[in-house]
């Protein structure tokens, strides 16, 4: 039980750096010729997709979950390695964006957008390839037969970090790529 | 025992560093993961960067002692004062209070260990390296010299080129993840590792204060992190957001430092205010008055803390709407603080005082605060704010809060505590010598700097001109830091001969209330084999003096404080 | 041309508000059985406060000229009206009722979360600007029937968004602290919100860009002076602000009666269920000898500060 | 001692009633609190009896003293915020400031709208008006104080702020930058020479005047090298080629009491020390050190000194 309560602490102030972020984000977006750029630079179609397979992650990590709570350590590892690989996707997703953006010389030091669009994408990317590690250590201990019984939490304390991840994604993706559609300015 | 005791859960594995033989001498201290030991680091730790933060101070007093004065160039200048107020802040009053917090928040609430001892120790070295590493800078070309505050537009490339402010950002942010860990750890152990039976208004009025104060820190420096981390963006890969010339704006990181800084201030306070309530209550022989009203204003500080941060930026010019509804929230903030002052007052009155230095330093602290928390409120008033801010007179507002407040309950809770810590006494002699000492020195350095500010003395100069009454007043201030310069060093001293040869303690030599005082002095490695049962706030009185016990007393059932 | 009327005579009750009214005064006393309960006057102070902001020229201020009157008919509505429904519904509720409420609530405690999304969620909803802007579409419309809409949205949501704190099953609340916690991150979700409202351009909301005393008015506020002489660009920082200030004095309001109930209850002698003990110890008797640090010759025992 | 409560305009005058309320309600609670902890330090000491005090602990009465006494003291203080910042700092809506401050690392520049009148660090101001300062930066935040001007202003890259002022007898005033700006925050100081409505008129349009031509062989010398070196590529002495304008404009320089934002007097020796070497008189000032010989630091002198 700790150990979940200490990660329901950490994704509680991790939640507040990635809202400053974004409030950052907001507050430079109000300001001239943003909005332009943002529609010019970002796909929302492309990064969709790759969101869908964030999501599915979320969904893979559940059933990983399950698995061990029934003590099945074979099916344990089966969503592990694709829990895995759906993260790795995104984050490959994520890099060709980047790079995309990058050879049109949008970059942190074009402007307020790039400043303020790579510096909240990017913390988040940080946030999945952390989670990548951690997810590849449990893979590694599991195929090492440590968890073959279920007696452990770590799963489940995983797994908040691990749904924080995609929930502050689903916010940053609404606020990022679908928003400007809507509005006027 | 004579009552039924409560068993204490024990760790099932020896934790690793425990195991290792005391002849390894320091590796033991590096390896360990003891709370205790841990908690006496920080607390080293702390005093290690005070010695530094004074003599950087003092450096800057002399200075000042005299106008136009060219003991220090202005670039040395900026660099101490930015250094000396970034080292009180985060590497002296921080770590001091969370050693005190990681030291006795187990032992009173009757565990045996933090919830996560090795997270425990990692706290520590992050906190340890992220001091080092901003000292570092100055070999590294120049230490950070653009205030512990670091406004943008200074804290830009442009003009603050030396590699300074680069390892404040890393320093901080190393710090800061210590301090996040420890205060995730801290509130984890309060929430789940109590001795079974100690509800939540049991708990001692310190234990709250380190509760609550781990919460503000979890809330307050994402913001910090965050600003610290666009400010490195900003200036390594030239990101704009604080760039003004590149679309960037310079108010943003007042607010968001601001955002952290003034929850900072009660983070700085609050565990200050938990040391003194168990002294009030212990040295008048009675139980602290109006626990809920105490636990209840520390939780309204706590929340208000998040809502007042724009009067720090009044003269920003953020119009007078803005300007008013902040005014409202700041002065708000001072009615639980008054709470608090009164209901210390009431414990002393019909009480039995027992002035041990530790009771010395709260009652010295009764007055000193207060001026302190009065001069606040001057902030909280618009005009007035606009015009004080900025000046000497906000040096000494900020030194009567965190020398007054903070330090005090520092050396309270040193002169309290230290027998358990130690298992010796300090000199009584000496200590009452350091404790006038470094009062009048106190006083004697911030009480004029009000007038200089009155006289209009901008903070943060490295010179002044020669105007009617400055140099005066500097003098004083400057002798006056001089006397603090020598009570430190004196208490350096007595520390360590308490150490090497004091009396040894009994493990109650108070005639305490919490659990602490129920082990030995040192406590054992294990903390506690078993404790009495908790029934009320103060149970190892209730264990000590059973017939009297707070939950037999009439009209008074469990955890009912007050009718 | 005719002289301006008074504000202060823009008393306007449309008739959905006073079925809404009405309709609530009457489900008080079908739920109590027709008689009057203990803190019914909570229940009809809301009914009360309900009518007055909803129908006085706070109002019509709100609706026709100025955002932050709009502003604190929205939070009273939400964060008073709503609650103190809850709080007042009547003790003794016929057994049925009861019953079903008891699995609501005992429901609702296993999903704080929805309870705490209808609060904050309804403050940002209505507040993005395309739906703030569409919510005053409908104002001439039958009986005033679409603009309660947002009305009864936030009376629910108010009502939804308390009732793990002070809802019919005292069973089923939070534990105060863990309310306090509740309350607190509410707090933040509408401050956040009352920031950015704060500091976003001024055109942003464009009812009021439309409306305002600059140009020319589309709902006919024909009262022609700006009583208080607020520019368009302070209306909306005021508003921005009695979101994230006064509201906020709400929530630490809610936070100390929280705190109070915690401190005043008198739970007997009898303590709680006891904390888990730690997962990682097994509990035994140990002497106090068996465990300690080996330590140097000539110190006493244990860690000591050297 | 010149200091905030030697009120100098009407504005201050306001904030001074407002300190002195404040300064009385707070000495009173301090007081309070002072004597209650002496007398109950003296009264409940440990009369060494043993004997254990009655163990009181809550009354909630008291408590509720204790709240409501704070916060009517509380409640009257942002009554008497929020009437005194109506009355002393309005919104400026559009009007036409007086002058207008641009904050400099480390000195003052001072235009004066509707005038081509471009000074530095000693402002003038006329009395008797209630004049709109509106203030903004050109790099860092500096802020605009005088103390007995009454209340301050941050002045911001990119931000517009303002005060008023309306001065009630002519002299001279001074303040500094309050808000810690780099190196040489401490000499940034501010002289405002306020001046009655006809003199001012008079300074207003000798200051508008271009700068008088060089008299005497030295002074012209002096004035050839300052358009053939770099000079003239940061500072600007209207009526001739220099219009630089990343320094104080030096149009009147000498009328100027003193220079380098208040670190010197204005005087002919100070000047040719610091065309010397400008970091050892005011390290880190954006004035680069050039290698004049005695003699171009002699014309130079002259020259500058000449611009009346």
């Amino acid at each position: 039980m700790e150990n979940r309560l200490l990660m329901k602490l950490v994704v509680a102030t991790e939640t507040l750096f990635f809202l400053a972020l974004l409030l950052v984000f907001v507050y430079f977006s109000l300001g001239p010729g943003f909005r332009q750029q943002q529609l010019a630079a970002l796909d929302w179609r492309t990064t969709g997709a790759f969101t869908l397979l964030l999501f599915a992650s979320s969904f893979t990590y559940w059933r990983a979950e399950a698995s061990y709570r029934q003590g099945a350590p074979g099916r344990l590892k089966g969503w592990l390695l694709a829990t895995i690989g759906l993260g790795a996707v995104f984050l490959l997703g994520q890099a060709r964006e980047f790079h995309g953006l990058f050879t049109r010389h949008i970059d942190l030091a074009a402007n307020t957008f790039g400043t303020s669009f790579f510096t909240l994408t990017g913390f988040h990317g940080l946030h999945v390839l952390a989670g990548l590690l951690i997810l590849s250590i449990l893979t590694g201990l599991a195929f090492a037969g440590d968890y073959d019984r279920p007696t452990s939490s770590i799963f489940s304390a995983v797994g908040i970090y691990w749904h924080f991840v995609d929930i502050v994604w689903a916010v940053v993706f609404t606020v990022v790529y679908v928003l400007p559609h809507f509005m006027r300015v | 025992m004579a009552n039924t005791t409560v068993l204490v859960p024990e760790p099932a594995r020896p934790l690793p560093g425990l195991s290792i033989n005391s002849s390894q001498g320091l590796l033991q201290w590096i390896s360990s993961v003891d709370h205790k030991q841990l908690g006496i680091m920080y607390l080293w730790m702390a005093l290690l960067f005070m010695l530094v933060g004074g003599l950087e101070i003092l450096l800057v007093r002399v200075q000042l002692a005299v106008p136009r004065n060219t003991f220090l160039s202005p670039e040395a200048y900026n660099q101490l004062f930015t250094m000396h107020g970034t080292t009180m802040i985060f590497f002296v009053a921080m770590p001091a209070l969370f050693g005190f917090g990681i030291y006795f928040v187990p032992l009173m609430i009757g565990a045996n260990e933090m919830a996560f001892p090795r997270l425990n120790a990692l706290s520590l070295w992050l906190t340890l390296f992220g001091g080092s590493l901003m000292y570092f800078s100055f070999l590294a070309g120049g230490a950070p010299d653009a205030g512990w505050f670091n406004y943008a537009p200074l804290n830009q490339f442009n003009y603050s080129s030396s590699p300074g402010v680069d390892y404040y950002c890393a320093g901080l942010l190393l710090a800061g993840i210590g301090t996040i860990t420890a205060s995730i750890n801290l509130v984890v152990t309060i929430l789940r590792y109590r001795i079974p039976g100690m509800r939540f208004k049991d708990m001692p009025v310190f234990v709250w204060m380190m509760l609550l104060t781990a919460c503000l820190v979890l809330a307050s420096f994402p913001a910090l992190n965050a600003a610290l981390a666009m400010l490195l963006l900003d200036r390594q890969l030239h990101a704009h957001f604080f760039d003004v010339t590149g679309g960037g704006s310079a108010v943003l990181w007042q607010h968001l430092f601001w955002l952290f800084g003034h929850p900072e201030v009660y983070v700085l306070i609050l565990p200050a205010f938990g040391i003194f309530s168990e002294i009030f209550a212990v040295f008048s022989r009675k139980p602290v008055f109006g626990y809920a009203f105490i636990v209840g204003s520390g939780i309204a500080i706590a929340l208000l803390a998040f809502g007042v941060w724009v009067h720090h930026m009044l003269a920003v010019g953020l119009g007078n709407t803005v300007n008013g509804f902040f005014s409202a929230s700041s002065m708000l903030i001072g009615i639980p603080t008054g709470i608090k002052i009164f209901n210390w007052l009431a414990t002393m009155h019909g009480g039995s005082l027992r002035f041990t230095v530790a009771m010395r330093f709260a009652i010295a602290f009764l007055v000193e605060f207060t001026i302190g928390g009065l001069s606040g409120i001057a902030f909280a008033i618009v005009p007035i704010d606009l015009q004080l801010t900025d000046t000497y007179f906000v040096v000494a507002h900020i030194h009567y809060v965190f020398i007054g407040g903070t330090l005090f309950g520092l050396f309270a809770g040193l002169f309290y505590w230290f027998p358990k810590m130690s298992g010796r006494l300090l000199d009584e002699r000496l200590s009452k010598w350091f404790f006038w000492l470094f009062v009048v020195g106190f006083n004697g350095t911030f009480l004029v700097q009000h007038v200089l500010g009155t006289l209009g003395m901008p903070r943060r100069v490295y010179t002044y001109p020669d105007l009617p009454g400055w140099g005066l007043l500097n003098m004083i201030s400057t002798a006056g830091g001089f006397l603090m310069g020598a009570a430190t060093l004196l208490l350096v001293y007595m520390l360590v001969t308490a150490i090497r040869r004091g009396p040894l303690a009994p493990a109650d030599p108070w005639d305490a209330y919490t659990l602490e005082w129920a082990t030995t002095s040192p406590p054992t490695l294990q903390n506690f084999d078993r404790v009495p049962p908790v029934r009320s706030a103060r149970p190892w009185r209730d264990h000590k003096r059973p017939d009297d016990a707070d939950h037999l007393k009439p009209g008074k059932k469990k955890g009912v404080h007050g009718k | 041309m005719h002289s301006p009327p008074s504000i202060w005579a823009q008393w306007h009750a449309s008739p959905a508000l006073l079925l809404l009214v009405a309709g609530l005064a009457a489900a008080y006393f079908g739920l109590s059985g027709g008689r009057w309960q203990a803190r019914g006057g909570l229940y009809f102070t809301a009914l009360g406060l309900l009518a007055l902001v909803e129908a006085s020229p706070l109002h019509y201020l709100g609706m026709h000229a100025l955002f932050s009157a709009h502003m604190v008919v929205h939070i009273v509505v939400l964060l008073l009206c709503g609650p103190l429904l809850v709080l007042g519904l009547p003790p003794a509720l016929p057994s049925t009722v009861a019953r079903r409420l008891a699995r609501f609530s005992g429901w609702l405690r296993g999903h704080t979360w929805l309870a705490w999304l209808a609060g904050v969620g309804i403050m940002w909803g209505l507040h993005v600007p395309a739906v703030f802007d569409a919510s005053f579409g409908g104002l001439d419309a039958a009986f005033g029937l679409p603009a309660l809409l947002p009305v009864v949205a936030m009376l629910l949501a108010g009502a939804l968004f308390s009732w793990p704190l002070v809802g019919p099953t005292a069973e089923a609340h939070l534990h105060p602290l863990a309310g306090v916690v509740y309350l607190f991150s509410a707090c933040v979700g509408c401050s956040l919100l009352g920031l950015l409202i704060t500091f976003a351009p001024a055109d942003t909301y464009q009812h009021y860009a439309r409306a305002g005393w600059c140009g020319t008015p589309s709902l006919a506020p024909d009262f022609a002076s700006n009583p208080w002489g607020l520019s368009l660009a302070d209306d909306q920082q005021a508003a921005g602000l009695i979101m994230w200030v006064p509201c906020c004095f709400i929530y630490l309001g809610g936070c100390m009666y929280l705190v109070a109930k915690y401190f005043m209850a008198d739970e007997g002698v009898a303590p709680p269920p006891a904390p888990p003990l730690r997962g990682r110890g097994a509990i035994r008797p140990l002497t106090l000898a068996s465990v300690r640090l080996p330590s140097p010759a000539g110190e006493g025992p244990g860690v000591g500060l050297h | 001692m010149r200091s905030i409560f030697s009120s100098a305009t009407q504005e201050a005058e306001r904030l001074h009633r407002l300190d002195t309320y404040f300064i009385i309600a707070a000495l009173a609670v301090l007081l309070l609190v002072a004597a209650l902890t002496v007398y109950y330090a003296i009264k409940y000491r440990d009369k060494g009896d043993g004997v254990e005090p009655e163990q009181t602990s809550s009354n909630l009465k008291l408590e509720a003293a204790m709240l409501v006494g704070p916060t009517l003291l509380v409640a009257a203080f942002f009554f008497l915020t929020i009437r005194t910042t109506q009355a002393i700092l309005p919104p400026a809506g559009r009007l036409v400031p007086a002058v207008r401050i641009v904050g400099h690392q480390w000195w003052w520049e001072a235009t004066y709208p509707g005038t081509n009148v471009v000074t530095a660090n000693e402002i003038h101001l006329p009395v008797g008006q209630r004049l709109l300062i509106e203030g903004t930066s050109a790099d860092v935040i500096h802020d605009w104080w005088l103390p007995a001007f009454g209340e301050k202003m941050d002045v911001i890259p990119g931000r517009l702020n303002h005060v008023w002022a309306t001065i009630r007898a002519p002299g001279v005033y001074e303040g500094a930058c309050n808000e810690f700006c780099g190196q040489q925050h401490a000499w940034m100081r501010i002289r405002v020479v306020a001046h009655t409505p006809a003199d001012y008129a008079r300074w207003l349009a000798a200051a508008g005047q271009p700068a008088a031509p060089p008299t005497g062989a030295l002074a012209q010398a002096g004035g050839a090298l300052f358009a053939h070196y770099a000079c003239s590529s940061c500072h600007q002495i209207r009526g001739t080629a220099a219009h630089g304008h990343q320094g104080p404009d030096l149009t009147h320089f000498g009328s100027r009491r003193t220079m380098l934002a208040g670190l010197l007097e204005n005087n002919p020796d100070n000047l040719s020390r610091w065309l010397t070497d400008p970091q050892a008189i005011k390290p880190g000032a954006h004035m680069p050190r050039f290698i004049f010989g005695r003699d171009s630091i002699r014309a130079l002198t002259a020259y500058l000194t000449q611009l009346k």
